[in-house]
């Protein structure tokens, strides 16, 4: 067994065995979004209207707030140490982090939409929208995460200094995705939408584990 | 197990090397070798720059001038092969305390586990030798300092690696696994490996060891005073 | 040919031949600094017309369009001297990276104040969420991403290379940000409110703008070094040449 | 010449709050941005005097300190000038 | 200098040294604001009723993740062992850990509030509401959050596990700062929701240090 | 600094102690009692439960059975006035990295600041002591492991108190370090004051010590084998 193998495999028992790790993101996701109905105005039609973008946010959130984890405890224990002492490459590594993240926070955040879409009363017609929006943006916040993550894994209080650093790069997959299920929510096409989001993951999957590689080899340099 | 290191030629010269950190220079022109059968420790007074040349051995750091040479060849552009034959066994043990010390081990061993087909029965055995019998299945978080260490020390019974590179392998063991661990090197060396080690433990029972000085004695005059007085109560 | 390019990038690399080819140049940029910064200026507020339907509200626009412009050039200067130390290793690069950082912070702050008072008389709000305003504001997220990222991590080495991993990612997904938000903005509000497309200005208004915007070039490189010589000191300082410095041996208690 | 006088100019045609304002906020981020390095510049200067006086005169604590001489001792960072 | 001003002092010292602290949690208050335009609407009639909600929930939510790193750190390098050794009474030091992370966030929050009140189109009325809602509801996020932050300091992903432990606490104070300020901007009275605000801060800073207390001594019989 | 000492008498007894972790009992029926002058160094393989002990007579732990008494009263109803007599130094030092060795410093003996008058320059002294003259004003992020580890014990030459309780205080440190600890205890006890510390390093050069077996012996049959490997090397 590889390596990179090996790795998916112990993130996931770790996963299994600490299920905060997924558990947490989901609640926090839950959490956001009830907020905004007690801050803000529990008018069904008023929430109709901020559920596909209030929905958004919150997953973001969540996703970046499990990102800080994602490399800290690696760098702390010396198991990057290791990687990279073993000479296997890095940009596989940072490609199959980012993976395990996404089955742990991404994938569970779009089974658990739905519930969420009930709760801001969001129109119907949106639905398919937003689960195919996250399915298709979750994988983009996780790989330009990521390289947040390697870049802040040897940093204390890495947490906020993780968001700083990530959520302008966000915005786009943000902008995107909310309109789909905008548009959904009032009948209009969004393929367009659907179709940038997509092309974003396919251009994440390929240049942020380079970045990442690169800015997990700095963590040892200290 | 032995049949593993035939084959296995251990050739890492070092030329030349210069390293500092925050312009303070640590080592310079410091050249050595280090073939088959060879086991050198590097000793030096706290902020020598031991673990900064560990680093560099094993590939670890390249903030350095001079060369690095495996089998005469730039230690960089032969990394991958340099990885597979070398074991390293830094500060921090890569253990995750939430696994038990079977599956850290599984995970510690991966690198190696396809060229040399390590079967789960050697991995539970080394962890034997360790004296973790029996702990095989406690989570890591409940072991004590020193047995978390043996998770880490038990990779040197399987891993089939020529050359060993490790610093401070002897923090938190007890007489015991003091002991055990001078007996494992002493025994890799025998069998034709080599050994690169930092440590303020002095290597007693071992008799082909040679040491390498690493000095900030120049750097603070302060220090002179402390070097006579150790030699007044050793004498 | 080749290989001037070759000393120069050499030179370059240099931070004592950078120091020391820089004194002279301080005086000179400042000048030129001072000179544009009094004629563009004299120009754009006293001579130049008031604008037909702005009034004299427009004149804002001589220091709003040059700090947007440097901000702008600011984020790739800082990205290319990232490329450049992660490649070359040539720690200059990493320091000037480290100098841009906050002037480009600057002059987009700069932009975003200018253009929000700019934005009162003229739309009669300090705030809207236009596509060029959010992604100036997105801008300035970016450069304070880039600098807290530096001043985080405590390994000299491993800031600047972090700094220039974040710009270089940073500098991709500009276009892709800016696209977007126009994309975005124009799609959900039609432009009531928009920056007016570049005008066909009288050259009593444009010639005091490109003055103001050379100058405020100018200006950005003599900061650059400014800020590039005080990591030379500080970074060199136990070098024999800064040591050796007339103004470290004469330094007053 | 636009203006008849300096009031005039003063009040830029109803705008000269704003416009006064944005000039006035630009001067201040470019104040302190030209003063900022100069601080750090004359900061620098000095803690390297200092370095240099005390590699040239040891014995910067305590008169009454009997162990051993301490003279120049391995050069240490302050962190307070880091630019 | 007995250790409890010791500890403020060097508490201080360490965000005067690490600006990120309290710079950190003020960026991502501005982020979030932000996102909320880009995900739902820009229009300023709309922003203008979810202003005050809004800005709400990113002050929690910026007090929140800036809590994480309250307690950890002491934990980890053995500040609290010592504190414990000391026989120094726990209950002050909590108190004073809470007032230097008011100091570091909250306040710094409550002055940045009236830009973003302006990029939010917040009505004119509001503004008074809005800072003064801040500047008594953040120390009451601050020490109920410090419970928090010392039930989940030797946790290894204590983030998201402290959100999910607190944000419920937090919904009282949400509620009643957010009706405070859209009450404002709708020219009502406001002084009721202040005055609980008010109350439930008394009532915080009298007890929480006790609860924050004992679960520091948690953490040591780790 | 002698004087310090004087009226401060130490008496900490520990009667029939017992602890057990995870169903695993680390000891039962311990008694003993520590006063002025003794040295007592808790011995025992990894795992055995010295730091739990330590942890214990620290007051930093109430997970016993038994009692512990200092000058005949429970330890928690004397708390405060036995945590201004008693220094604890743990695994971990308290130091915070960002920090400088004095700004740390300071802080470390803020406990003990009003009751003695400690001055800045005495703390300075302190570092001097521990060789950090010159890193002063350093970071402590750019200091070596064992460096760290030296902000912590430079503490010992200003706090005025009698019982020292240290966990592998020796860790990290090189053997000019360890020499001087040595020495540093040494005088400690001769002065009449107490020291409890565990260390797996033995303590050479000091006449008084006495040892404390805490034994895992039972627990692990393949221990008994390691004790008689050990006894055979040392014969
Ligand atoms: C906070 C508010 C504002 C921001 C962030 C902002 C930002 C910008 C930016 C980024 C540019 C582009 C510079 C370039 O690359 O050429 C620009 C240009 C310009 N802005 Fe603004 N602006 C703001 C408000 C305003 C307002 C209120 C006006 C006047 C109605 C205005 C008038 C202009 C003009 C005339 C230009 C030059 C157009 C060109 O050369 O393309 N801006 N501004
Ligand atoms: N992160 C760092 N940044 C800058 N300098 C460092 C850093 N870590 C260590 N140093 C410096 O490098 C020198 C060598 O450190 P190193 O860790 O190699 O020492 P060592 O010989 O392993 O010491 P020890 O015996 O204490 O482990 C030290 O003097 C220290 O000042
Ligand atoms: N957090 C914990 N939870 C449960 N059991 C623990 C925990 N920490 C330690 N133990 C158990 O308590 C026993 C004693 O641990 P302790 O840390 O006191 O050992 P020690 O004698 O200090 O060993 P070492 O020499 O390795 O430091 C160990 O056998 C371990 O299994
Ligand atoms: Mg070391
Ligand atoms: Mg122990």
């Amino acid at each position: 067994m590889s390596l990179v193998a090996a790795t998916i495999k112990r993130d996931l028992l770790l996963a299994a065995r600490n299920p905060g790790e997924w558990l947490n993101p989901l609640m926090f996701f839950l959490m956001v979004v009830a907020l905004f109905p007690l801050a803000v105005d529990p008018d069904p039609k008023f929430l109709a209207r901020i559920a596909g973008g209030v929905i958004w946010v919150a997953a973001l959130l969540a996703t970046l707030l499990s990102l800080d984890a994602l490399y800290k405890s690696d760098v702390e224990d010396g198991t990057l140490e290791q990687w990279l002492a073993s000479g296997e490459s890095l940009y596989l590594l940072a490609l199959a982090k980012a993976l395990v993240h996404w089955l742990c926070s991404g994938l569970p955040l779009t089974l658990m939409a739905p519930v969420l879409g009930v709760m801001m009363a969001l129109p119907q017609d949106a639905y398919w929208a937003m689960i195919l929006s996250l399915l298709v943006g979750t994988p983009v916040l996780s790989l330009l995460g990521s390289v947040g993550a390697a870049l802040t894994a040897g940093v204390r209080s890495g947490g906020l200094l993780l968001s700083l650093l990530i959520l302008p790069m966000y915005v786009p997959v943000l902008i995107f995705a909310a309109s789909a299920v905008y548009h959904a929510g009032i009948g209009m096409d969004y393929n367009g939408q659907i179709g940038f989001l997509g092309a974003m993951l396919a251009l994440a999957a390929c240049l942020t584990p380079f970045a990442a590689a690169a800015a997990l080899k700095l963590n040892l340099s200290r | 197990m032995l049949d593993r290191y035939d084959n296995n030629s251990v050739s890492l010269a070092a030329t030349d090397l210069f390293c500092e950190r925050d312009d303070r220079v640590l080592f310079e022109s410091l050249s050595f070798a280090i073939g088959n059968g060879d086991l050198l420790q590097l000793a030096g007074p706290n902020g020598a720059g031991k673990t900064t040349l560990l680093r560099l051995l094993a590939g670890l750091n390249r903030d350095y001038d001079g060369e690095l040479l495996w089998h005469d060849e730039p230690l960089d552009d032969v990394f991958s092969e340099y990885a597979a034959r070398r074991l390293y066994l830094g500060h921090s043990a890569a253990i995750k305390r939430a696994l038990t010390p079977i599956e850290n081990l599984r995970w510690l061993v991966s690198p190696w586990a396809e060229q040399a087909n390590i079967s789960d029965d050697e991995l539970w055995q080394a962890l034997e030798q360790v004296e973790l019998g029996g702990y095989e299945e406690t989570p890591c978080n409940q072991l004590s300092a020193g047995q978390q260490r043996r998770v880490g020390l038990a990779r040197l019974d399987v891993v089939p690696a020529p050359l060993w590179i490790l610093d401070e392998p002897f923090t938190a063991l007890d007489v015991y696994g003091v002991e055990w661990l001078e007996q494992r090197i002493q025994r890799h060396v025998e069998r034709n490996g080599a050994v690169v080690i930092t440590s303020h433990h002095a290597l007693q029972n071992i008799p082909s060891l040679q040491r390498l000085d690493l000095g900030l004695l120049a750097a603070s005059p302060s220090r002179s005073d402390a070097v006579s007085d150790a030699e007044e109560g050793a004498s | 040919m080749w290989q001037k390019l070759v000393r120069l990038y050499h030179r370059l690399g240099s931070p004592k031949w950078f120091y020391e080819i820089t004194s002279g140049w301080i005086f000179w940029l400042t000048l030129v600094s001072v000179i544009g910064c009094v004629a563009g200026l004299v120009m754009g507020l006293l001579f130049a017309p008031a604008d037909y339907q702005q009034g004299d509200s427009f004149r804002i626009i001589y220091i709003h369009v040059p700090a947007a412009i440097v901000a702008q050039s600011a984020f790739m200067m800082m990205a290319v001297s990232g490329a450049v130390y992660l490649v070359w290793k040539m720690k200059m690069a990493a320091w000037v990276a480290r100098a841009v950082a906050p002037l480009g912070a600057s002059f987009c702050l700069i932009a975003l104040f200018t253009g929000a008072i700019w934005g009162k008389p003229t739309w009669g709000t300090w705030w809207v969420w236009d596509a060029r305003l959010t992604s100036m504001l997105l801008l300035l997220f970016l450069y304070f991403g880039v600098m807290a990222l530096q001043r985080a991590i405590e390994s000299e080495e491993a800031s600047h290379k972090a700094g220039a991993i974040l710009s270089l990612v940073g500098v991709v997904n500009i276009p892709i940000i800016k696209y977007s938000v126009e994309w975005w903005n124009t799609l959900h509000q039609p432009a009531t409110l928009k920056l007016t497309e570049k005008p066909s200005m009288a050259p009593e208004m444009l010639w005091p703008l490109l003055i103001m915007i050379v100058t405020t070039y100018v200006f950005f490189a003599l900061m650059v070094i400014l800020r590039t010589r005080n990591e030379i000191l500080w970074h060199e300082r136990k070098r024999g040449w800064v040591q050796e410095l007339p103004e470290m041996l004469g330094g007053k208690r | 010449m636009e203006f008849n006088s300096f009031s005039e100019f003063l009040a830029m045609g109803r705008h000269g709050f704003y416009v006064w304002l944005s000039y006035g906020l630009a001067a201040l981020v470019i104040a302190v941005n030209v003063i900022l390095p100069m601080l750090q510049r004359r900061r620098l200067i000095r803690e390297q005097a200092q370095r240099v006086r005390r590699q040239q005169r040891p014995n910067k604590t305590a008169a009454g300190n009997a162990s051993a001489s301490e003279s120049a001792a391995p050069e240490a960072a302050t962190v307070k000038s880091r630019p």
